[in-house]
């Protein structure tokens, strides 16, 4: 056995690299944009980033639990745009000229993202009942819903771009502690990603959530009440896209029904990158984390290097494809 | 099959004691459920007592894991009725099964491999601890559980292992695991030991006593004959979805369950064979895997006409070498000739073109192709054969492929259009033997071919290895089962953790000598 | 070509004052960023390459990004520009009311900005001494297309029923171009004396296959009773003309077709009479004054002399003469 | 087992309402707008009709093979869309003032076609290697793809709409035979078709492809060479994808990145809702001709009742759900 031994630490540093691929490519890409523009490096760009971060990373996590389930949730991007929306209709200035309800009075922040999860919070028990009870497959069951949200949120707006928000609501988004320096957006992100990584590792329902994705029907021949956690999961997918619908609307100052269009996509890919197998069962918290970061890292340094749009999405889709196939863990499945 | 039905002499429904409800811990009767196609049980019935081991027999087909799913809730039975403690339940899903006591092993095992040992066993049940206001898992605990349980079906395993590193016999102890400590009133046990050898066996009979004793009714389904003279009370058959009878054990030999299972005698076990060996077709020598544990310096060969048995203990790494020979699984050394020529085979494919098959071990994850008919789970190896003016398929002779296999192995599917996952296991198994032999091959290995089969059915792969083999072709057979190696085999393989220790010749076989190389460890 | 402009001088001499600038100066570097809201907009096309050209021209380092349509995304590369050091940023917004959030984020990094295309409030120009707004009235170029059809020898009603029955072929009316060009041009017809009728309206979403598609279903459904076909942009008025041909019938003959964005393609059709008209957003005239104002902001420079921020070039009406 | 008889047909009359659920739906569908607008019934409608199914339906044809193997093509909408610009570049007309190429000379059709096909098939090609060698789950890779794809027509055609066709290639949609009454557009929808449901039930390919769906592990097992047959599928795909766009570029008489955008969401849907399994190995090509003219009708139906667009999304999307739902051999799976 000792003879295994030293074969056994050669195949972990390989399997270290291969775990760690992409956080390296990260590295490599930021030294190389930070030498050529030294800009890169400033705290500003960083703080830039960390916010561009926070809010993609929280959608992530919301539609992870659903790929994790081997399912899927298309309807996050209008969902977080639908948020969007409503948060900037109840959060405009009182003297804001063409105010989508003239009357209403300034409600307190916090109301304001309790009512916006507990709309979206709707929308995801749609979703859910109809995965479990009318068993559509997510896929489907969540592109309709893509599109009836889209409907909903163009028939509740009229298709008008709302805008003259509350100081205090961008406030979220431009302000923070320690002078600004810390965003009240990392705040949340922080909030959720702590959450998050509980309720997956520590509680039932994060090892129920696992189970259905390793194996629906043994989950359900041990008694795991799958429909449930199910709903669930998708109510909490969409409870997250509320809060960042919430965010988004702070940070871009405004929200129209195409805000967060095809984001779910783009966290979809996140998700994966990070290591979310789509073929269910598995899936880290801080796996995702790196996703979103290579996205956006990724995006900021296109953008600094002046690189023409046109070639950012090629850039961008073969690092999509070059991320994921880099992630050895899945040759070592089968041996 | 409805014609032979006839002809048995339809035992007396012998009610062995007095039909008082309160004696019973669990009562099914005059259940009845359809699938399209099939009336799979037609008033069927079960009578447990506490304390006692219930074996449930029947062939392949007859409704026996039909008939448990409906008590487990996973099916709705069409007609009849359960009573559970002397009250008529409505068993909703698993979930309510569980709820009132009543645990089972499947005989598709059911194990989520991403997942740790323990995760397995405690699924649905995990032990909790507070934290403040929310309960959270207690991992120590669990794993901790975990450890006491394995070590009582001798498994040595760490509990945060992956289930997906384990073998098919290894996930099955997992399941029998995961069922006795779920605390239960009535354990169902689905062939439990279909994939596994004579010391899990003892260690899984020495558990089941141990449930007896505390009052824990068992309903022990099982192909193998002396494992349920051995262990049950009580024996019920059925056949053909119906309730034949039920005995008591004592009442009953090996010859007189397979009378009343197949409706008429069986007499011998194992066919005659009349094959004579050929030259060596197949030499593997020094064939090592690139995983360390596994299989090594494996050497051996095999000759035309020969039935080369392999045996050895759970964890031998006998299905392993031979996934590797087949292009399955990669090795770093060794080298196989075939037929005098030296071959590089990375792939089954490239198997395949020599004429050399594989039957799977593990039939649902790598043998069926669930949503597809019956006609596409035979064709698929073999439709090269079947195509008319270079590519279009004929369909008349896949079907008659099937109809021919259908007969000649006696297939139980309402039709060849049928999805085979709704077929019973063991016609799952039959079809899949089918999908080789379509292909003709020199030299077909057979990982658990009998697993789990039914006496009859099992006489009629016996026959057909046994033909096979005199036709010229070369067979290895991966079995746990003794007997089955002694009786088949002209000589036995015998491996232990991943090395080959020793050969014995077919015929001074003995139970002794195989275990001795089959506990040779390093 | 016969396609002749009839329109305000205005425009012209923007557009030439513009032009002229631009082959005079090659002043030194400075960085521009740039922000479309959507790269894959025709008209926006256009506009971008033309401010591309003007600006790399003038000398200055360029760089243009995508928004997407999508104000979130828009919001980060304003940011990431700033991070970055731009010295004058150029905003086509996505959505004109988050231009507050922009001006905040700019006036704090001391950058001017220029918007482009998409009109703010006064208010918020106000709010930024170093910002500038260059762009068309969106709501003259649905009053163009009205008058095109007004200006015809039946004055739209083509069937003679004393009604111009039309169809509208709407874009992203998350777009405030499409919900302009829907109310405006119908208004001009209605202002000019003219009794109008809707019979139908759908949403094209600028794209061509779609505007096929929502014609083919419209005459087929209305057959001879639709004078007009209304689209919001001239994509969609293309594939309208696709429908027609394929319906058998005839542009000038049997009914009338207008767009807005004077595609070369359209243009075409406008002078062998296959489509009545087309208004041309003068992406050169805007772009030449957007440039003026990158450059005179560049320069360490304020706005106009009478502090006006606003710049605003004429659409152009083409017809066939 | 003579007793089973009329339970069986009862339970049989169920099951061909439950299978032809969405047809019966589809016929209440167009009787009810035919009745409220008789044009619906007009010759002209219905030859409008097959139009725009033929086109889809060859695009859901090219995906379904995709879904059948469990796999999935994101990039469907832009390669259509490529094809599309490229085929408009092609066959511009002489003496159109922009042409993209000044100089090219007239170009038979069938050779544009070839030419769009091969062009397409390089990115099926990638597709399926980068699904079967590198491992990358299908709807990443083909994600991936889609951002590729769009940037490579972005930077082709400039973002600059290509116009000024051929007379002869737009009267593939205009012409036709029989005095024009039958669209060349059938007829190369016919002809796919036929190909296809050869292809399906007739062929080794076929019937390997339903095998992979079925089982990847045991059909490598049972010697089905796994990667050649994903690659010739993702290959076939992304040809019939241009073959759709050849036919789009022709039918709307021009192209742009636009063109196609999200069609692999309808496609998906069309399928899904024809009965095809996301989870593999299920799937007709019949089905999908239903799918997709549920999908067809229901907004001709929309627009033929004037709704307002804002509400046929709502209504789409509930279309999608319930069409879904409705097909109860789901349901028989279990219980
Ligand atoms: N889900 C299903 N759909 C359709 N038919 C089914 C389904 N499950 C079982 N059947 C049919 O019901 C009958 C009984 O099957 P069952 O699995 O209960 O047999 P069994 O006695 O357990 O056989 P074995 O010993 O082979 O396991 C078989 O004919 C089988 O084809
Ligand atoms: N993917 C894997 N990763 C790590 N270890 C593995 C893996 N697959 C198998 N093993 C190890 O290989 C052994 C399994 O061998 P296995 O039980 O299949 O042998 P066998 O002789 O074929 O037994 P049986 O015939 O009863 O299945 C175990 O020790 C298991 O831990
Ligand atoms: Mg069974
Ligand atoms: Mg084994």
């Amino acid at each position: 056995m000792e003879t295994t031994k030293s074969k056994f630490s050669a195949k972990s540093i390989k399997s270290f690299l291969g775990n760690n691929a992409i956080i390296i490519l990260l590295v490599i890409i930021s030294i190389g944009v930070g030498i050529a523009r030294p800009a890169f490096f400033s705290w500003d760009n960083f703080v830039n980033l960390m916010k561009n971060t926070s809010i993609r990373y929280i959608i992530a996590l919301g539609i992870s639990g659903c790929l994790i389930t081997t399912g899927n949730d298309l309807s996050a991007g209008r969902t977080v745009g639908f948020a969007a929306c409503i948060a900037a209709i109840l959060l405009q200035r009182g003297d804001y000229a063409s105010r989508f309800y003239p009357n209403l009075p300034e409600l307190p922040l916090f109301v304001v993202l309790l009512i916006v999860v507990a709309v979206c919070a709707v929308i995801g028990l749609a979703n859910g009942l109809v995965v479990s009870y009318l068993k559509v497959q997510p896929f489907i069951a969540t592109l309709g819903m893509q599109t009836i949200v889209y409907g909903i949120c163009l028939v509740y707006t009229g298709a008008v771009p709302i805008g003259g928000l509350r100081s205090d609501f961008t406030n979220l988004a431009t302000g923070g502690l320690f002078g600004g320096q810390f965003s009240y957006i990392f705040l949340f992100a922080i909030v959720v990603c702590a959450f998050m990584w509980f309720l997956y590792n520590k509680t039932r329902h994060g090892k129920y959530m696992y189970a259905i994705g390793g194996n629906e029907v043994a989950a359900e021949v041990a008694g795991v009440n799958v429909p449930k956690t199910k709903i669930k999961i998708y109510m909490l997918a969409s409870s997250l896209f509320a809060v960042a619908g919430f965010l988004m609307a702070a940070k871009s100052g405004g929200a129209s029904v195409n805000t967060a269009q095809g984001y779910e996509l783009d966290a979809i890919a996140a998700c994966t990158i990070g290591g979310v197998s789509t073929t269910g069962g598995i899936g880290k918290v801080s796996g995702i984390f790196v996703g979103v970061l290579v996205f956006e890292l990724l995006k900021i340094a296109m953008q600094f290097m002046g690189i023409e749009t046109s070639y950012t999405y090629i850039v961008q889709g073969l690092v999509i494809i070059v991320a994921v196939a880099m992630d050895i863990r899945k040759y070592l499945a089968k041996k | 099959m409805s014609d032979t039905a006839s002809t048995v002499q339809t035992a007396p429904k012998v009610e062995t004691k007095s039909d008082k409800k309160s004696e019973y811990r669990l009562e099914m009767s005059g259940v009845v459920k359809t699938f399209p196609g099939v009336r799979a049980l037609d008033g069927a019935q079960l009578k447990l007592r506490p304390g006692t081991v219930h074996a449930l027999m029947g062939e392949n087909g007859a409704g026996k894991s039909t008939l448990m799913k409906c008590m487990f809730g996973i099916y709705k039975m069409d007609e009849g009725e359960i009573f559970y403690e002397g009250e008529k339940v409505d068993i909703q899903n698993p979930m309510d099964a569980l709820n009132r006591g009543i645990a089972m092993v499947h005989q598709e095992l059911q194990p989520i491999p991403a997942r740790s040992i323990g995760e397995n066993i405690y699924l649905g049940r995990y032990p909790l601890k507070k934290l403040g206001l929310i309960s959270t898992i207690d991992h120590a605990k669990m794993y901790e559980n975990t450890k006491a349980l394995l070590e009582k079906v001798h498994m040595n395993f760490n509990p945060r292992q992956k289930v997906g590193t384990l073998s098919t016999s290894q996930m099955q102890l997992v399941e029998i695991a995961k069922a006795v400590s779920a605390d239960c009133k009535v354990l169902i046990l689905d062939e439990p030991t279909s994939s596994l050898t004579a010391n899990e066996v003892d260690a899984l009979f020495r558990i089941v006593e141990e449930l007896k004793a505390q009052g824990v009714s068992i309903v022990y389904i099982s192909h193998k004959m002396d494992e349920i003279l051995r262990i049950s009370d009580e024996v019920t058959i059925m056949r053909d979805g119906k309730y034949i009878g039920t005995w008591e054990s004592k009442d009953l030999t090996t010859d007189s369950i397979i009378t009343k299972m197949v409706g008429r005698e069986l007499t011998n076990l194992y066919p005659p064979r009349s094959n004579t060996l050929g030259e060596v077709v197949l030499e593997v020598k020094d064939f090592t895997s690139i995983h360390p544990r596994s299989f090594r310096n494996c050497s051996f060969n095999l000759r035309k006409g020969e039935i080369l048995g392999v045996g050895g203990l759970v964890g031998a790494q006998r299905t392993e070498l031979m996934e590797g020979i087949f292009g399955l699984r990669a090795h770093t050394s060794g080298t196989v000739t075939y037929k005098g020529q030296e071959i590089k085979i990375t792939r089954p494919q490239d198997a395949i073109r020599k004429s050399i098959a594989l039957l799977t071990e593990d039939r649902r994850a790598t043998g069926i192709l669930g949503v597809l008919s019956v006609a596409d789970n035979i064709s698929v190896a073999s439709l090269d054969k079947y195509v008319d003016a270079g590519i279009v398929l004929n369909d008349k002779k896949i079907e008659n492929l099937v109809q021919e296999n259908k007969e000649k192995m006696a297939i139980k599917t309402p039709s060849s259009k049928t999805a085979i996952r709704s077929l019973s296991g063991g016609n799952q198994q039959k079809v899949l033997i089918a999908r080789w032999l379509a292909n003709d091959p020199d030299v077909l290995i057979l990982d658990e071919p009998t697993r789990g089969i039914d006496v009859g059915a099992k006489y009629e792969i016996y026959c057909i290895i046994a033909d096979l083999a005199k036709q010229g072709k070369s067979i290895i057979m991966i079995s746990s089962e003794m007997g089955e190696l002694i009786g088949m085999s002209d000589r036995i393989m015998v491996m232990c953790d991943g090395r080959v220790t020793g050969f014995v010749d077919g015929k001074e076989a003995t139970q002794e000598n195989i275990m001795a190389y089959a506990t040779q460890f390093e | 070509g016969g396609a002749s402009s009839s329109s305000s001088t205005a425009a012209s001499t923007a557009a030439s004052t513009a032009a002229s600038t631009v082959s005079s100066t090659a002043a030194a570097g400075g960085k521009v960023g740039v922000c479309i809201y959507k790269f894959d907009d025709n008209f926006m096309t256009l506009y971008r390459e033309a401010l591309q050209k003007n600006l790399e021209t003038m000398g200055y380092e360029v760089t243009v990004v995508d928004g997407k349509n999508d104000q979130a995304t828009q919001s980060e590369q304003v940011d990431t520009f700033i991070s970055q050091g731009v010295d004058v940023l150029v905003v086509n917004l996505v959505q004109s009311t988050s231009a507050a959030t922009v001006i905040e984020k700019a006036k704090a990094a001391d950058v001017p900005v220029v918007f482009i295309n998409r009109e703010l409030t006064a208010e918020d120009l106000a709010s930024y001494e170093k910002c500038c707004y260059v762009g068309a009235d969106a709501r003259q170029s649905g009053t163009f297309q009205g008058e095109i059809i007004a200006e015809t020898e039946n004055k739209g009603d083509m069937n003679g029923d004393g009604v111009v029955k039309y169809v509208m072929i709407v874009g992203d009316p998350e777009n405030v171009d499409a919900q302009y060009r829907t109310e405006y041009s119908i208004k001009a017809l209605e202002d000019a004396g003219i009794k109008v009728e809707k019979l139908f309206e759908q949403r094209g979403d600028w794209d061509q296959a779609k505007g096929q598609e929502l014609a083919a279903t419209a005459l087929t459904q209305y057959g001879k009773d639709i004078d007009v076909i209304f689209c919001n942009n001239d994509a969609m008025a293309l594939g309208a003309a696709q429908a027609i041909t394929a319906a058998g019938r005839t542009v000038g003959k049997d009914i009338y077709l207008v767009g807005v964005d004077a595609l070369e393609e359209a243009v075409e059709l406008v002078n062998k009479g296959a489509m009545t008209g087309t208004v041309l957003n003068d992406a050169d005239g805007q772009s030449g004054q957007a440039s003026e104002c990158v450059k005179t902001f560049m320069e360490g420079g304020t706005n106009m002399d009478d502090g006006d921020q606003n710049y605003t070039v004429d659409y152009v009406k083409v017809t066939a003469k």
